[in-house]
């Protein structure tokens, strides 16, 4: 396709994926709030609209309407950049998320994927180091966090974006060592490969060859270290209200605490499509040979919807329900037992890849 | 038989005995010191023999070079060792000589302090002078050379804790320091045109040339290591050190400046012979020089009351003799008295010093006399010593200074003048050496007895404190008939060696009595290969040849009368000096001070030794003294010196405290300094042409 | 096609900012700073060279690893981490007994 | 052509970040301004295909060791630095030597230019990370392991000196 096509379809992409984000991120606060509260025998949100469908909008206009204070002897620049930096970076790697194969709309063709292509021949390719783009986005990230603590200049938010850098950073080395064992199995960076490594014939004819399987201690450590990441309960100390008032944004309000608001439930929408492509063979489903082309195209990214959502269920059924962990604990689970059950695990699939090769 | 003999064995002896002695001796008694030191001297002597006898076996001369010591471009200096007639006679003369009087010092210095650091000191000058005699090339001889002057001074001071030995001791080495500096030129001009020190090189090259008739390269040579030979055997000018190192102990006086190392000077004209054969006017030179030495000293020796300081000239003289015949080319007959002197005059030094120590430490003549009933040895061995060198026949001393005035007489070099100077000299010579005799042996003994005048004190008013104190230190011990006390003979520790020597200087001359004597010159035999090796071989020189050679007269017709009234002339004036000495100090003994206070002003003179030294002091020490104070030692040494040195130190110092600034501790300075560097790096890097 | 001097004068002038900001910067972190700067302009060099080399590596030797450019630069950073760990605990150490991060007060060479 | 702007454009931001580095007095902004130059000292890699490198400049650099900056920044709570002037010799030597030294290797850069010749990006298997991989962990196994010591070594000191003295 020529390259006026491709800058239009990117564009479409883009938006497309950036509303569909945004939306799921306004409903996924909904969902939380109402699983919540059934978690805790409540009713949850409403009023607004049926069931209060609409209280992510009325929420939404809340943010954009309120007075946006920036209180003095804050790092001014800072303290405005610091927003935009977290909720740019986790934009950033949805662009690396893939959600199907391909569609083929008028004509075009094109992945579904911000920054995939479709070869001449058909062929599907995209970003041969994604994970570590999406890695690389994710420690940027942890900037924001920093920067908003230390620049809105008061002891909270100091205190609570040293516990999240802090906290970013050593479970990143769990997170980033568990996905090596499935590196090892696939043999490649780039997320597409990846789910088409786990596209192979079932082991035993039945069981799907998703990599949760042979890297269930992989997972588990991913799923610790991605609720790490995304500073959520249990390990959601940053924020905890009990001790700091609010973590990091103590000092923000208004659209600038949206930012951030928006900027971790993107996060988790993003570790949550991640385990997905790496651990449930992302968008592989049954697919019914006798459906029609364009739902043939688009049940895969059903498929994946469906996934996502089931970790995103389980982020907040484990929020409803677990308590928080005292910092030392977390720092001591981080290191001295996930970390090293991530190194044997990578030494153990190794061995095995070696062996089977 | 091996057709190696390691000759340097014969040094290395001593120097094991000195090294022993000077390490640890000072923890030994007497008795083990003497036995290293003797055990030492005399294995040398034995395997000396031992070599000497396989040499002439092999074949002479032996040449074997041991290691190399010095190599310089095309030039190298060997350890090596060389062995022919001349060294042969050498050997035997410094082994004997040196054992014996090692035997007589044990008995002589028994009570002495230091007794381990004296044998130390012997055994030193011992290897010193064997290497000096036996070194195959100029170099090692020159080490030599010094090492025997070290052993010298260190002899001469050894009671230094007297101002005048000490002194003495540093007069000497100055004095041979000029001599040694003529000998290096002579060396260098050696090396220069020869490229070698090694004898055979260097007489080899040597004997290429023809004889000169002017001034050439060789006299040069031959006069610079001339100059050498003057200093190192007390001869006119060089002298003046001799009659002080008196201020040693006698065996000392005896071993080193008596019997062999004043000789290294003859012995190296001797070696040298080629060279000089080649160059008649340095020969004229060592002629006259060596025959004003011989005459002045004499005249010198004849008014001395010390007795030690009366041997001391006559060494001079006799040296002068020897010199004499190397001027005349007749180089067998100057190592012939050489070999006799050895004898006779370690005899009368050593008897000199029985002497001494049986008066308990008295040297002044004035005070002897009479002695010849309380120690009949000594003096009958005093009484051969004198006749010997007074040159009365049959003993040695006729033999080789007959053999010398005769070939001044008759040698082309030599000149009638000389021969007549040498006479006199010979009868000078028999007047003061008799003149000693009858002072110290006949009359009464005037031991204390004398005061002595103020004049006299001039002389011998060091050496008497000198020994003195040496002998109070000794003298007065558990013996009281030791001393002044009771005159008593000295111990048979001494007066072997005494006996040996005096049968030396009696039969020393018969291996060389002259051919209208019926005898055949043998010593003359046995050297000439040497000489002739050395001797011009140009057809205009050939006729020198047997006379340098000293051959005996059959190869040249000569009428034996002339040879009779030669010799017999010598006796008949050695007679004259026999008597007048007689008549002087036994028949008429109260005349001398009449004659002296008649001719009082030439008296004085003769005296002070015509004022030489305080001659050479106006001279040579006071400007130099005047120089060194103000020039160098003001100048120079503080001056320059001292201003490099602190100059060095404070220059370090403050640039040390400039650079210290640079380490403040300050990471930005280092930094700055850095990239300096750097940038000083890549701009050399582009200068030399890198990336381009 | 950038040339390749482009890159190496990039990475130089880099550098040299990292110098001068070792030279003129006083807080002892950004000091700090400037040396990592100093090493990423090496880094630069690094990679294009063995971008070059990989270009050219027939026409010059064939001994060249191509690709060990990047390899160096995983070296350099490896040492940097290192370095950035012991020279932070080395400042804060600092810190605690000068309670500055002059480095013109902290001249003495010694805690 | 799109190249050499893109270079262009990053290098620029490069030096921009370099040169507020050393203009801001706060060490925050100066960790920033190096974040920025490593940021698009990655896409600079990019730009050379070598995106391997480029992933781990990020990573590591920009996402660790600038945030351990930052994070001793915020310990220290470090403020604006002084204009104290401990060291002349920086100022009159060093500077001067930097900037001779900068004019000397831009020289040398521009002098040799034609003889150096350019970078094409189209090096399909440049910044593979299997060839990478490979090249790591055969012909350079034993640095890396030496690395690997150094790393484990130099936690260790940092451990020891974090601690309080106590």
């Amino acid at each position: 396709m020529d390259i006026t096509t491709f800058v239009i379809v990117a564009v479409i992409k883009v938006v497309v994926v950036v509303f569909i984000l945004l939306t799921g991120v306004a409903y996924t606060t909904l969902l939380e709030r109402k699983l919540v509260a059934r978690i805790q025998n409540r009713w949850g949100p409403t009023r607004v609209g049926p069931f209060g469908l609409l209280q992510p909008l009325a929420d939404g206009i809340k943010f954009i309407l309120k007075e946006d204070m920036v209180p003095d002897s804050v790092h001014k620049a800072l303290y405005i950049a610091a927003p935009m930096l977290a909720l740019a970076m986790s934009l950033i790697s949805i662009a690396i998320i893939p959600f199907g194969p391909s569609i083929t709309v008028g004509g075009t063709t094109t992945a579904l994927q911000i920054t995939g292509v479709v070869h001449a021949n058909g062929g599907l390719s995209d970003i041969n180091i994604g994970l570590l783009i999406i890695l690389g986005a994710t420690s940027i990230g942890v900037y924001g966090v920093a920067l908003a603590g230390w620049s809105s200049n008061s002891k909270y938010s100091l205190l609570g974006s040293l516990r999240a850098s802090a906290q970013m950073i050593s479970y990143e080395l769990a997170l980033g060592l568990s996905l090596v064992g499935v590196l090892l199995l696939s043999g490649t960076l780039s997320l597409r490969q990846i789910v088409d490594a786990q596209g192979q014939a079932p082991w035993w004819g039945w069981l799907p060859h998703w990599y949760i399987f042979p890297q269930c201690v992989a997972f588990f450590i991913y799923l610790m270290a991605a609720y790490a990441e995304t500073n959520r309960i249990p390990f959601d100390l940053p924020e905890a209200e009990t001790e700091l008032v609010a973590g990091y944004h103590t000092e923000y309000s208004a659209m600038k605490f949206a930012m951030f608001f928006m900027a971790e439930y993107m996060n988790m929408i993003t570790v949550a499509c991640l385990a997905t492509l790496l651990f449930f063979g992302g968008w592989r489903g049954p697919i019914p040979h006798s459906a029609p082309a364009i739902v043939q195209s688009l049940l895969p990214v059903f498929w994946f919807a469906l996934k996502v959502f089931f970790f995103m269920f389980l982020y907040i059924w484990i929020r409803g329900t677990l308590p928080r962990f005292r910092y030392d604990q977390l720092m001591a689970f981080g290191w001295k037992f996930l970390l090293p059950l991530a190194i044997v695990n990578i030494i153990v699939t190794s061995f095995i890849v070696a062996w089977r090769a | 038989m091996t057709d190696t003999l390691h000759l340097w064995v014969i040094p290395l002896l001593p120097l094991a005995g000195a090294a022993i002695n000077g390490l640890f001796g000072r923890r030994f008694n007497n008795a083990v010191v003497s036995a290293v030191a003797l055990l030492s001297t005399a294995a040398s002597f034995a395997y000396a023999l031992w070599a000497i006898t396989q040499a002439l076996h092999m074949g002479l001369p032996y040449n074997r070079s041991v290691a190399t010591w010095i190599t310089a471009g095309s030039f190298s200096a060997p350890f090596g060792f060389y062995l022919d007639q001349l060294s042969i006679v050498m050997v035997l003369v410094v082994t004997g000589v040196g054992f014996l009087i090692h035997v007589y010092s044990v008995g002589y210095m028994a009570h002495e302090g230091g007794f381990y650091r004296f044998f130390a000191y012997l055994n030193l000058f011992m290897f010193f002078m064997l290497t000096l005699v036996l070194a195959n090339n100029y170099l090692l001889m020159f080490v030599g050379w010094e090492g025997v002057g070290l052993a010298s001074y260190l002899l001469i001071g050894f009671f230094f804790l007297k101002d005048s030995a000490a002194d003495s001791g540093k007069k000497a080495f100055i004095v041979n320091r000029i001599g040694d500096f003529a000998f290096l030129i002579g060396m260098f001009l050696l090396i220069k045109h020869f490229g070698t020190l090694n004898f055979d090189g260097v007489f080899k090259a040597v004997s290429g040339m023809p004889v000169e008739a002017g001034w050439g390269l060789l006299t040069i040579i031959a006069l610079c290591l001339m100059v050498g030979a003057t200093g190192k055997s007390a001869q006119v000018p060089l002298y003046v050190w001799l009659p002080d190192a008196m201020e040693g102990p006698t065996p000392v006086s005896a071993l080193i400046h008596a019997a062999t190392m004043v000789t290294a000077g003859i012995y190296m004209i001797a070696r040298s012979n080629a060279i000089f054969s080649r160059s008649p006017h340095a020969l004229e030179v060592v002629a006259i020089i060596g025959c004003i030495t011989a005459i002045f000293a004499a005249t010198m020796g004849m008014a001395q009351t010390d007795i030690k300081r009366v041997l001391a000239y006559s060494t001079v003289s006799q040296l002068g003799y020897m010199f004499l015949a190397c001027g005349v080319a007749a180089y067998s007959a100057g190592i012939f008295h050489l070999m006799t002197h050895a004898f006779f005059k370690a005899l009368l030094f050593l008897g000199a010093g029985s002497v001494i120590h049986a008066l308990g430490g008295e040297q002044d003549m004035r005070r002897m006399g009479g002695l010849w009933k309380k120690i009949p040895w000594t003096h009958a061995v005093m009484l051969t010593a004198t006749l010997a060198i007074a040159g009365i026949p049959p003993f040695a001393g006729f033999f080789s200074k007959d053999e010398i005035l005769g070939q001044v007489f008759s040698s082309p070099h030599g000149s009638k003048v000389l021969w007549v100077i040498g006479v006199i000299t010979a009868g000078l010579t028999s007047f003061y050496m008799f003149r000693l005799y009858f002072m110290t042996f006949h009359g009464e003994l005037r031991l204390g007895k004398v005061d002595i005048g103020e004049e006299a004190h001039a002389t011998t008013a060091p050496a008497h404190a000198g020994h003195g104190a040496a002998a109070h230190s000794h003298g007065h011990g558990d013996d009281p008939a030791h001393g002044h006390g009771g005159v008593h003979e000295s111990p048979w520790v001494m007066l072997g060696p005494l006996v040996v020597l005096a049968i030396g200087s009696i039969v020393a001359g018969w291996v060389g009595i002259p051919a209208f004597m019926h005898g055949s010159n043998n010593f003359g035999q046995f050297l000439a290969p040497v000489i002739k090796s050395g001797a011009p071989t140009s057809p205009t020189a050939m006729e020198h040849v047997s006379e340098a050679a000293g051959q005996p007269r059959e190869e040249q017709p000569e009428n034996p009368g002339e040879e009779w009234a030669l010799a017999s002339t010598s006796v008949v004036v050695a007679l004259i000096g026999l008597l007048i000495a007689w008549y002087l100090y036994k028949k008429r003994p109260e005349l001398p001070a009449r004659i002296t206070a008649r001719m009082h002003g030439i008296y004085l003179t003769v005296l002070h030794k015509y004022y030489i030294d305080e001659g050479y002091g106006l001279l040579f020490v006071k400007p130099l003294l005047a120089l060194s104070t103000v020039v160098f030692w003001r100048g120079v040494d503080q001056g320059i010196i001292d201003g490099l040195v602190n100059g060095a130190g404070s220059a370090s110092k403050g640039i040390g405290g400039e650079l210290r600034r640079m380490q403040s501790g300050n990471i930005r300075s280092y930094a700055a300094w850095v990239a300096l560097g750097g940038a000083a790096v890549i701009a050399y890097m582009i200068w030399m042409g890198v990336g381009k | 096609m950038v040339p390749l001097a482009w890159y190496l004068i990039l990475s130089a002038i880099l550098f040299c900012l990292g110098v001068l900001g070792f030279l003129i910067k006083r807080n002892i972190i950004t000091i700090f700073m400037s040396i990592e700067l100093m090493l990423n302009a090496v880094n630069l060099t690094f990679v294009a060279f063995a971008n070059y080399w990989n270009q050219h590596a027939v026409a010059v030797s064939d001994k060249i690893v191509p690709l060990s450019g990047q390899v160096f630069v995983f070296f350099v950073m490896v040492v940097a981490a290192a370095e950035a760990a012991v020279g932070l605990a080395i400042i804060i150490a600092v810190f605690r007994t000068r309670e500055t991060l002059n480095v013109d007060r902290v001249n003495l060479l010694k805690l | 052509m799109v190249h050499e702007i893109l270079f262009v454009i990053f290098g620029l931001i490069c030096v921009a970040g370099a040169v507020n580095l050393l203009v801001q007095r706060h060490p925050i902004n100066s960790a920033l301004s190096l974040v920025v130059v490593m940021a698009s000292l990655a896409l600079i890699y990019l730009l050379l295909g070598a995106e391997f490198v480029a992933a781990i400049q990020v990573i590591v650099y920009a996402g660790a060791i600038m945030v351990l900056f930052v994070f001793v920044i915020m310990l220290l709570n470090a403020g604006v630095e002084e204009r104290s002037t401990g060291s002349k010799v920086a100022l009159l030597l060093g500077i001067p030597g930097v900037i001779v030294l900068g004019c000397l290797v831009g020289w040398i850069m521009i002098s040799n230019n034609q003889r150096l010749g350019g970078i094409r990006i189209n090096t399909a298997d440049f910044g593979d990370t299997h060839n990478i991989a490979r090249l790591l962990f055969q012909n350079f196994l034993l640095p890396f392991e030496i690395t690997s010591v150094l790393i484990l070594i130099a936690i260790m000191g940092a451990v020891v000196l974090g601690r309080r003295s106590s």
